[in-house]
């Protein structure tokens, strides 16, 4: 796959950008051509906040992705609003702490991860976007998880005593996903 | 790196180690990347009290002959219209960056082109033109930026760079050069430093004499008409003979063109796309020349406002192929497929589908 | 300039005038056209020299330091600043202005004042006031019966009390110059002067002379006027009005 | 005469010798003089910027033997600031009327003073637009007469006169202000040395420093020169009282 876009989507204070954020880094640290761009404006303040993320081995044309291959929703309003954009064939990966709901779609995959409950486990419930992420690398491939947890390391050591949450809660995203096999998982 | 930040580093390195600012979304990041960054280099770091006094302080900082600049978005580059005329006059130095936002008015904070004419024709009152760069990822954001300040010290008049607020949101990989090296330029020996051992500097646009108003009109024009000779800079992408279509687009409108070309492309259709880098000196021959080429049958201006670079490519093709235009405002991003669709049309390829506005 | 012969007998008259001639009036009544004609024919007309001071600070835009070198080719000496500041926009009032208003109130040569437009233009007059010598000057107005303040005898007498309280000077006389610049007729002409004659009657003061574009004066019997009567050529043209351009 | 005796009276060395534009009685050229001769005593001269205004002072670079910026109207605190912050080697100064710093450019008085910007203000109060000829300034007092207050200044409708140095010394970030007039000798001596305090601080890279001078304009006051003084001390100076408002070394009370 040459191109691969995925939106995350979620209430702002969620750290949907960070995810975002982590995953570009991720890609430009395999070389590749990376474009983050956020929603921004009204909805910063407490509403939907979103940014999608284009990770492509070529140069990139437009960064607005209508249609991305994945969405990794982190609320309903969120679910609600880009499910049906998702590419036939694509991606979805659904916050299930928050979301009681699944699609009816059947031309996409879609990964539930208790994201709230596992970064509670993992130690604090502020990592549920790093949950996602984990999820995320784990479902799509379209970075490594070696390459993402270097990236997790790199930006997010500066809090040492948040460090090793947040590697847990990647690693336990992740390995959901791939237990998972990449398939509809029912809680 | 995201692009605000990447603007803001880039004008660090390329030496301005001051920056007055006031907050305006969507560009604000500038501000809070260099009140962290300025005290890390020992530069100076203001927030003013409007964009007004910002773009005077700014007249202030240039005419000490150091590299200086400011950021903003629309209403705010308005206000500063004011300070920029005076600097113009005055031929000053310095570097304005315009992260576009949707107008007239308050308008909205999404992006938007819609400040082409403001920014080309020079913007404030009196006879004067601004260079101005438009960058369409974060690399030339930050390889415009620098830029600007070369350009602007080089012709002694204030630069801008005009982005839209993708370019000012979007996180993209960046490199910034080892050392920014740039071509010499003259010594600024017209800077207010201290009369010591010379007579007066007097830096003004005031001339009560018509005769010397003429004359530093003619001096301005002149820096202009060798920006055309000098400085006219624009990229094609899949430009070729067989092109049947020459999309003109600028910043990241055109990145949503080379999409739709590509896609174009595997439905038959060849369509190349010409985007202007600077939009004041504008690409005229370039564009006539693209223009004139034997398989084209007609030129589409793709922008974030409503026809207003439209009006330049008209100009420039000077009646050589039919002009469409395609445009949405307001922070409607036009897609891939609208524009695919605007192609097909200007090519007569969409039956049923109405033609747009062209100028007899 | 060859001034047609009935008319120079008729403004011949005019040498009553005292050696400082200080033209004021309403805005648009033509003040400027008076004093730079008036100073042109006293340059050609009597032995003393003539000098022509512009003291509106109100408007700088059209007025009387653009003729100043189609005056001076007339011999007239314009008093005005210098260089680049002859173009400024600052209310600019020279020292020689003064100097020049002393020298005539005590002997020699005549000095024509432009001030400028009502009350307001005349409020600089006070800041020369001492200057002035009782019986030294005429204070003339310059009365256009078609401007929207001095159309009536009330509205002239009202400005004549508003002029003389700004400037602290008397009022000597009256000009009747009434006018519609281009569609200017003898009819309106005369009609202003009716104006003016009842103004005078009120006030106390002469009209002293009548003023007109001279292609005017033609549709008037100027004899019978029993008045002398300065014709205006136009010597404050607009750029586009200037011949050869 | 054939010998000159040494003269204890002459131009100032930061003082160009050329004819000024000022009408005769107006105080600009007295102020311009006291300035000029603060920068010769302190000995800044070849070390200094000036802003110039817009108004009938809008030429004072051509008096100065100074560099000099010219500035949009009110904007001189602006252009101040931002020389001042990447030149705080240098002395800064503006030279401000009342249309230009206390209407247009209100807002950069206030906010440079209130930001302590380190430098020098020298405001020609003479409550009247002097260059547009005659219109209301924000301190023509009540009841004066302007072309645009032809009735005198109505307060109901303008309000009352602005007391810059009042106001700006309200703020709490330290600053030196000081109202004094030229109208006599005496004041004239007080006037420069408040100007030449003023550029100390500035000098000891204490504050922002603002000098209101009470002056005259008998062009557009429409009165004699003389009278102009004796206005001066009887109308201007009854609602803008002289004396030091604010000095860095005894900063307002905090409320």
């Amino acid at each position: 796959m040459s191109q691969y876009a995925a939106t995350f989507a979620g209430f702002g204070g969620q750290g949907v950008l960070t995810a975002g954020q982590l995953l570009a880094y991720s890609g430009m640290k395999e070389g590749k051509q990376v474009a983050w761009i956020p929603s921004y404006g009204p909805e910063m303040r407490g509403g939907t906040a979103y940014c999608t993320v284009v990770v492509s081995e070529v140069r990139i044309g437009s960064p607005i992705i209508r249609n991305p291959q994945c969405a990794c929703v982190f609320n309903r309003p969120s679910f609600d609003k880009f499910v049906p954009w998702i590419r036939p064939g694509g991606l979805l990966v659904v916050n299930s702490s928050l979301i009681d709901v699944t699609t009816d779609r059947t031309d996409i995959s879609e990964i539930l991860v208790p994201a709230n409950d596992i970064a509670m486990q993992a130690g604090s419930v502020k990592a549920l976007n790093i949950v996602m992420l984990g999820a995320f690398v784990g479902a799509s491939n379209v970075v490594s998880f070696k390459t993402a947890k270097a990236i997790v390391q790199e930006k997010m050591g500066a809090k040492r005593e948040w460090l090793p949450i947040n590697l847990k809660a990647l690693e336990e995203g992740f390995k959901l996903a791939v237990d998972s096999g990449k398939t509809k998982v029912k809680a | 790196m995201k692009g605000n930040e990447a603007i803001a580093e880039a004008a660090l390195r390329a030496g301005a180690n001051n920056y007055f600012c006031y907050p305006i979304t969507p560009q604000t990041e500038v501000a809070e990347y260099l009140a962290r960054r300025m005290p890390e280099v020992g530069g100076v770091f203001l927030q003013g009290e409007s964009e007004l006094a910002v773009a005077n302080m700014l007249f202030g900082a240039a005419s000490t002959g150091k590299r200086c600049f400011t950021t903003s978005s629309s209403p705010g580059i308005s206000l500063m219209q004011e300070a920029i005329s005076y600097m113009a006059g005055a031929q000053l130095p310095c570097v304005i960056v315009n992260i576009m936002r949707g107008g007239p008015g308050l308008g909205g904070i999404l992006p938007a082109q819609s400040d082409y004419y403001q920014a080309v024709k020079g913007g404030g009152h009196g006879d004067y033109r601004l260079p101005v760069l438009a960058p369409s990822s974060i690399q030339e954001a930050v390889d415009l930026t620098m830029l600007a300040f070369h350009i602007a010290d080089k012709y002694r008049n204030p630069a801008m760079v005009v982005g839209d607020g993708m370019i000012g949101q979007m996180m993209e990989a960046v490199e910034f050069p080892e050392k920014y090296i740039e071509p010499p330029l003259p010594p600024k020996d017209w800077a207010a430093t201290g009369a010591k051992g010379r007579d007066p500097h007097i830096i003004k646009s005031l001339f009560l004499d018509p005769v010397a108003l003429e004359k530093n009109s003619q001096v301005l024009h002149e820096k202009y008409e060798q920006m055309k000779r000098d400085e006219v800079r624009f990229e094609n992408y899949s430009v070729s003979p067989e092109n049947e279509a020459l999309i003109v687009a600028y910043g990241t409108m055109a990145r949503i063109c080379q999409t739709a070309i590509d896609e174009l492309g595997s439905e038959g259709i060849s369509a190349g796309l010409l985007r202007p880098i600077t939009l004041f000196p504008f690409p005229e021959k370039q564009i006539y020349d693209e223009a004139s080429k034997k398989n084209i049958k007609a030129v589409l201006v793709v922008e974030m406002s409503m026809a207003q670079m439209f009006e330049d490519v008209e100009r420039a093709v000077v009646g050589k192929k039919p002009v469409h235009f395609f445009g949405r405002t307001g922070g409607i991003v036009p897609t891939p497929e609208e524009v695919m669709s605007a192609v097909r049309r200007s090519l007569g390829a969409e039956s049923g589908a109405k033609r747009p506005r062209k100028k007899s | 300039m060859v001034m047609d012969r009935s008319v120079r007998q008729q403004t011949s008259s005019l040498s009553f005038v005292k050696n400082i001639v200080t033209i004021v009036g309403g805005f648009g009544s033509g003040k400027s056209e008076v004093s730079v004609n008036l100073s042109r024919y006293l340059a050609t007309t009597c032995d003393q020299p003539v000098s022509i001071a512009d003291l509106d600070i109100v408007n700088p835009y059209f007025r009387s330091r653009e003729a100043a070198e189609r005056l001076q080719e007339f011999g007239v000496r314009c008093i005005m600043p210098e260089g680049a500041n002859r173009h400024s926009e600052l209310p600019i009032i020279l020292p020689e202005i003064r100097g020049a208003i002393e020298a005539s109130a005590t002997g020699f040569g005549k000095l024509i004042l432009d001030v400028g437009g009502d009350d307001l233009g005349a409020r600089v007059l006070s800041s020369l006031a001492d200057a002035f010598r009782e019986g030294s000057y005429d204070l003339l107005l310059v009365l256009n019966a078609n401007r929207p303040f001095t159309a009536d005898v009330a509205g002239c007498i009202r400005m004549i009390t508003e002029i003389e309280g700004a400037s602290k000077l008397r009022f000597t006389g009256i000009v009747s110059n009434t006018h519609l610049m281009d569609e200017t007729t003898g009819t309106i002409v005369l009609g202003g002067l009716e104006l003016a004659r009842e103004v005078g009657r009120s006030a106390g003061l002469p009209v002293v002379f009548l003023s007109a574009e001279r292609s005017v004066l033609d549709e008037i019997e100027v004899d019978a006027l029993d008045l002398p009567v300065l014709p205006l050529d136009r010597i404050l043209l607009k750029p586009w009005e200037r011949p050869g351009s | 005469m054939s010998e000159t005796p040494d003269t204890t009276f002459k131009r100032p060395e930061s003082l160009r010798d050329t004819v000024t534009h000022y009408c005769p009685g107006c105080t600009h050229g007295v102020i311009h003089r006291l300035v000029a001769e603060a920068l010769d005593d302190l000995g800044v001269r070849e070390n200094t910027v000036g802003v110039a205004p817009v108004g009938c002072s809008v030429l004072c670079y051509n008096y100065f033997k100074t560099d000099f910026l010219e500035s949009p109207h009110g904007r001189a605190p602006a252009l101040a600031t931002g020389f001042k912050r990447l030149r705080p080697d240098m002395i800064v100064f503006t030279y401000q009327g009342d249309g230009d710093l206390a209407s247009i450019g209100m807002a950069e008085i206030v906010h440079a003073a209130n930001r302590g910007e380190k430098f020098t203000t020298i405001f020609v109060n003479n409550a009247i637009y002097g260059m547009t000829g005659g219109q209301m300034a924000p301190t023509t007092l009540p009841g004066q007469i302007t072309t645009t207050c032809p009735a005198g200044r109505d307060v109901t409708q303008c309000g009352y006169p602005i007391r810059v140095s009042e106001l700006l010394s309200t703020l709490a970030t330290p600053a030196f202000i000081q109202r004094v007039s030229v109208h006599s000798p005496q004041h004239i001596i007080l006037a420069k040395r408040a100007i030449r305090r003023a550029f100390e601080y500035q000098l000891a890279g204490r504050c922002f420093s603002l000098v209101e001078v009470l002056s005259t304009c008998p062009t557009n006051w429409g009165v004699t020169p003389s009278d102009a003084l004796k206005w001066l001390e009887q109308n201007l100076m009854r609602y803008f009282p002289l004396g030091v408002f604010k000095t860095p070394d005894k900063p307002k009370e905090q409320r």
